[in-house]
């Protein structure tokens, strides 16, 4: 259970929730949350958009039921939360990273990037943030200690530099997430994507996430969200 | 905790809350939440002979208080299971019970002669799957066919079987009376009913199967009468569950006849659900002045 | 409106929306909300040959997403609602079906004979309301007295008649093609699942009828399976009903196959449901650049 | 749709919510109450504790999960009122009206109480109020030009002189109405009850709500809440 401190409309249908909860996490990992007792029945996988050891941030948008409700809750009220959940982004020792987000897939970038240069503050990170329409949601991206690319409309993975890229981290529509994958193949970078599946548990018992990869099945919420390009993309 | 002994067969369960097939994996994915050791049994993930590598597409939609699942019994095979994880559940101090499916008769045969070798403590005979194509579901829907199976199986099998039943049959009671008469030694009931999501925009079944499972507390009044009915009709012990959500559901079943309960859908919205269950029931009995459980079992 | 236009056996429906019997009264309840002319069609409450006072106790549980009900039939019978009532619904511009129950079949037979000299659209017989002890679902269990009362019925009844089927069925598509078979015009389906609560606190059955119907959201995966299933079965209407509580839910019946829709449950939490489901249908016939509403019927 | 203008605890589970709806209503009717969108399903019967042409008011006890979440609401939500239902009571045409009110079932009588006063100025009203536990619910009746009797813990029938009773208008447990009834049969005072019974649709379309009486069963929402105690308590 952890109390929100905000929940700020950032327009577009975007939400920032700050909530309370110190629980350490990983960049990368995800909560389920839930802001409502018994309905709707299953708890939503949200992404950690920061943690800062005193409070833990979701940024979120208003797709249905569940993210309705969270929309509408306030200050000093309740939230549920279980995690942090799944494997996270891993430590990359490259000099350079950089980070794709499309949409809401943005969300886990922040932690990640600021986690990125915590560890290692000489660290060259480049973040492309591509959302469809104008919002105040990339504003919350500009404390990072990193270049921010942001792009309204149009695919966001036509403005990467691949050539100088480093690693990749990537968040946001399969569709993009592939683009990005394949576009760097011949600078041949490291790929990290960022899976998303449909979850009932969150702990790996209901194999509802299952992902295939070229290993073979992978549950998303326990193994993943975090993979590979070539794990997922390979067929 | 005696208040909350049950004996199931020959088994004497610590208390009657098992964490129910496909939903509690292979009894580790929540011990960050409780030690799986309180719950009174763990029913495995479906397996089958051959690994399964599940169905594709989506496998999850959530409905009104209940879900959908199309998981089609992804699972690494009896002889992975034997040898990966049935050391790590036998760990755990709690009846173990293998929920076997398959395709067809040989392959619950041999399934179930491999876990012969091993010290399991029951086999729940998974004839009630939805989501598969062959077998699984058809070998519950009629009584002769989930005799004849029960029949087979408890020929060659050193465990006692408990036999899965489905609710999309004729009549589930029925079905229950043909397993006891071919050897059943408990019978759980109900796996999912068959339901079915369309996908409006897309217009298209959400489920590459068409049809899926559904679960959850919108099912609990249906199955809560066919365990009703079902614990009227035979003498063996039934295992009751579907849509259980808190201590107060269990002891409906319980007082509607069920000998033990099991748990599924409800450990997703709370992954604390078996160990609340366990200590709500405890308290029933001390604020109820029950020695043991039993005494409101099949009261109804 | 011509987009929603629906053609059921002979009569011209102005839409595919239909108040479900038993939630509706006779057409009358609802009229501070909107005028019950925008309907489609409108199913008296359930009649039998006599009144009926109904069940005694509670009537009304509600469940997760869900509402078990064992109201037991209760009506003023055919011959008073022919005298009080049916004028007032032939008032209303929308398809009159009266829905026939019956204890046996020559109530069944007598009613229908009474329905013969009035001026009312279509019968829907009631052979699957689980909450009264002799006859109602009886006759819908089993695909020959299913077929059977249909025949009969269908022998001397001058109106076209749907059949009304119940879920609770070995296999509803099968009852549905016996029903064709028979001569029946349409089938409507689902009525209630059978369900059961219990009031732990008094340790006794809820219902002094032990179990009772299950209506409302917690069905609908199930309902639309059967719906899917039954229109592929048959070649006559089929008339889906079950949880919907949106023009999104009447749409996923159309495209499961339903010439048309019923709305019942969906009434009591919100008593403009039937006019907001036509609205949004016309809407999106639009939105879609549909000419006719029919023009996604059973494309899954 | 109404807004919540207060929603104030008043102890021992009670709660008084006022709303900015001004729709009319008479004394003794009901509105079905959610305040939510989806669950629970149905919608709550909860009568008309004050109507002032401005705003309408409902004294509840939080009992289960309806009545759990209304109690959670707070200033500036929505609550949608569907309604009123019920016949109410009917106008008193005796000098001297008793009204009886068990816990929650007092509810009803402050609107009943203030009509029957406005109607007729020279009325000779004594309403009697029985708690099981203190609260401050019994101070919401202060403002009544009425005598007020309050009694916590027994049975509130014990106190009422039906010698003198006039008409008797009651509302609570049923044992408690039937008590009144039986007791004030001497005296011949006309009686009537507020009977309670689970509702779906509150507009007498279900016939879930049926109570049977002398006449035949009659609908609580629609022929009701309001019966004359000989009608019911026949048996
Ligand atoms: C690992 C992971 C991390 C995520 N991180 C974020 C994030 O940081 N911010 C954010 O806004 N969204 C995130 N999502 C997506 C988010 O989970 C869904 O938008 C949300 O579940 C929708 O719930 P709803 O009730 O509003 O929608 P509904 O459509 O009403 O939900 C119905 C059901 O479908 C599921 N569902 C619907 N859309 C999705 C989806 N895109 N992915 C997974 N399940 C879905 C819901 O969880 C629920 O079970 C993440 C998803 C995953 C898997
Ligand atoms: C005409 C009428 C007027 C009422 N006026 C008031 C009032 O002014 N203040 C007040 O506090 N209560 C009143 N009640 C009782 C109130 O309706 C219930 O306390 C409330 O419905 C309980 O809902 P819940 O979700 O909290 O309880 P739950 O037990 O969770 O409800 C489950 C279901 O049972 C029904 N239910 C439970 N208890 C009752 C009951 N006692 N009567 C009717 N249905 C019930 C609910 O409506 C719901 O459908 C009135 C009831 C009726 C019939
Ligand atoms: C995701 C999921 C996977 C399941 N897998 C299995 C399975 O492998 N074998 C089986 O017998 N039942 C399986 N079931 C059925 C459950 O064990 C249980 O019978 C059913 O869900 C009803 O109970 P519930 O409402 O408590 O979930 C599964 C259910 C779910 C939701
Ligand atoms: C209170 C109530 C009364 C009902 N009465 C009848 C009836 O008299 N005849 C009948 O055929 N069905 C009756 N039904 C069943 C409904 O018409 C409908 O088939 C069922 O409720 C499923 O649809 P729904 O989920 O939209 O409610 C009744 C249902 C309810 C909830
Ligand atoms: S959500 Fe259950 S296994 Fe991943
Ligand atoms: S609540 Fe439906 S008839 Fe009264």
């Amino acid at each position: 259970m952890a109390v929100i401190i905000e929940n700020k409309n950032l327009g577009d249908g975007m939400y920032l929730m700050k909530t309370d909860c110190t629980k350490k996490s990983s960049p990368g990992q995800f909560y389920m949350v839930r802001g409502w007792d018994k309905y709707p029945l299953l708890s939503r996988p949200i992404s950690i958009f920061d943690w800062d050891g005193m409070t833990t941030s979701f940024l979120y948008r208003v797709v249905g039921e569940g993210t309705e409700i969270l929309s509408k809750m306030t200050k000093g009220m309740e939230v549920v939360l279980h995690g942090p959940y799944g494997n996270g982004f891993p430590d990359i020792k490259e000099d350079t990273v950089t980070l794709i987000g499309g949409g809401i897939g943005t969300a886990p970038l922040y932690h990640t990037a600021k986690e990125l240069k915590k560890r290692d503050p000489n660290k060259n990170i480049k973040l492309y943030l591509g959302f469809e329409n104008k919002s105040d949601a990339a504003k919350e991206f500009e404390s990072l200690d990193a270049e921010v690319i942001v792009r309204y409309g149009g695919y966001i993975t036509d403005f990467v530099d691949y050539e100088n890229a480093g690693t990749i981290l990537t968040c946001g529509p399969e569709i993009m997430m592939k683009a990005a994958f394949e576009r760097s193949k011949p600078y041949e970078s490291k790929v990290y994507v960022s899976m998303e599946k449909r979850m009932a548990c969150g702990v790996g018992a209901c194999l509802g996430c299952t992902c295939k990869t070229e290993g073979g099945n992978k549950r998303t919420c326990k193994e993943g969200p975090v993979f590979e390009g070539g794990e997922v993309f390979f067929e | 905790m005696s208040r909350l002994v049950t004996k199931l067969v020959d088994y004497e369960m610590k208390n009657p809350v098992i964490a129910a097939s496909g939903t509690y994996g292979y009894g580790e994915d929540y011990k960050d939440y409780y030690d799986p050791s309180v719950l009174g049994g763990i029913s495995s993930k479906g397996l089958t002979l051959n690994p399964k590598p599940g169905n594709n597409g989506i496998r999850l939609w959530e409905t009104p208080s209940g879900l959908l699942n199309s998981i089609g019994l992804e699972n690494p095979g009896v002889k992975a299971f034997v040898e990966n994880s049935i050391s790590k559940m036998k760990a755990i101090d709690s009846m173990l019970i293998v929920n076997l499916g398959g395709d067809n008769l040989e392959e619950y045969l041999e399934g179930a002669s491999i876990l012969n070798g091993y010290p399991i403590d029951f086999i729940e005979l998974n004839i009630s799957c939805p989501n598969v194509k062959a077998g699984g579901m058809a070998f519950g829907m009629q009584c002769d066919s989930a005799g004849f199976i029960t029949r087979e199986i408890k020929k060659i099998s050193k465990h006692p079987v408990m036999v899965k039943l489905s609710p999309n049959a004729p009549s589930v009671s029925d079905i229950a009376i043909s397993c006891q008469e071919n050897g059943a030694d408990a019978v759980s009931l109900v796996n999912t009913f068959q339901g079915m999501a369309i996908d409006i925009r897309n217009k298209r079944a959400v489920f590459s199967n068409m049809y899926a499972g559904l679960s959850g507390p919108a099912i609990k009044p249906i199955a809560l009468r066919m365990v009703h009915q079902t614990a009227k009709a035979v003498s063996i012990p039934v295992v009751g569950l579907g849509g259980i959500s808190s201590w107060q559901d269990a002891v409906e079943f319980i007082m509607a006849g069920a000998t033990a309960i099991q748990i599924g859908t409800g450990n997703f919205p709370n992954p604390n659900l078996g160990k609340e269950i366990v200590e709500g029931l405890e308290k029933y009995c001390e604020d109820n002045g029950l020695k043991n459980i039993s005494e409101i079992r099949g009261i109804i």
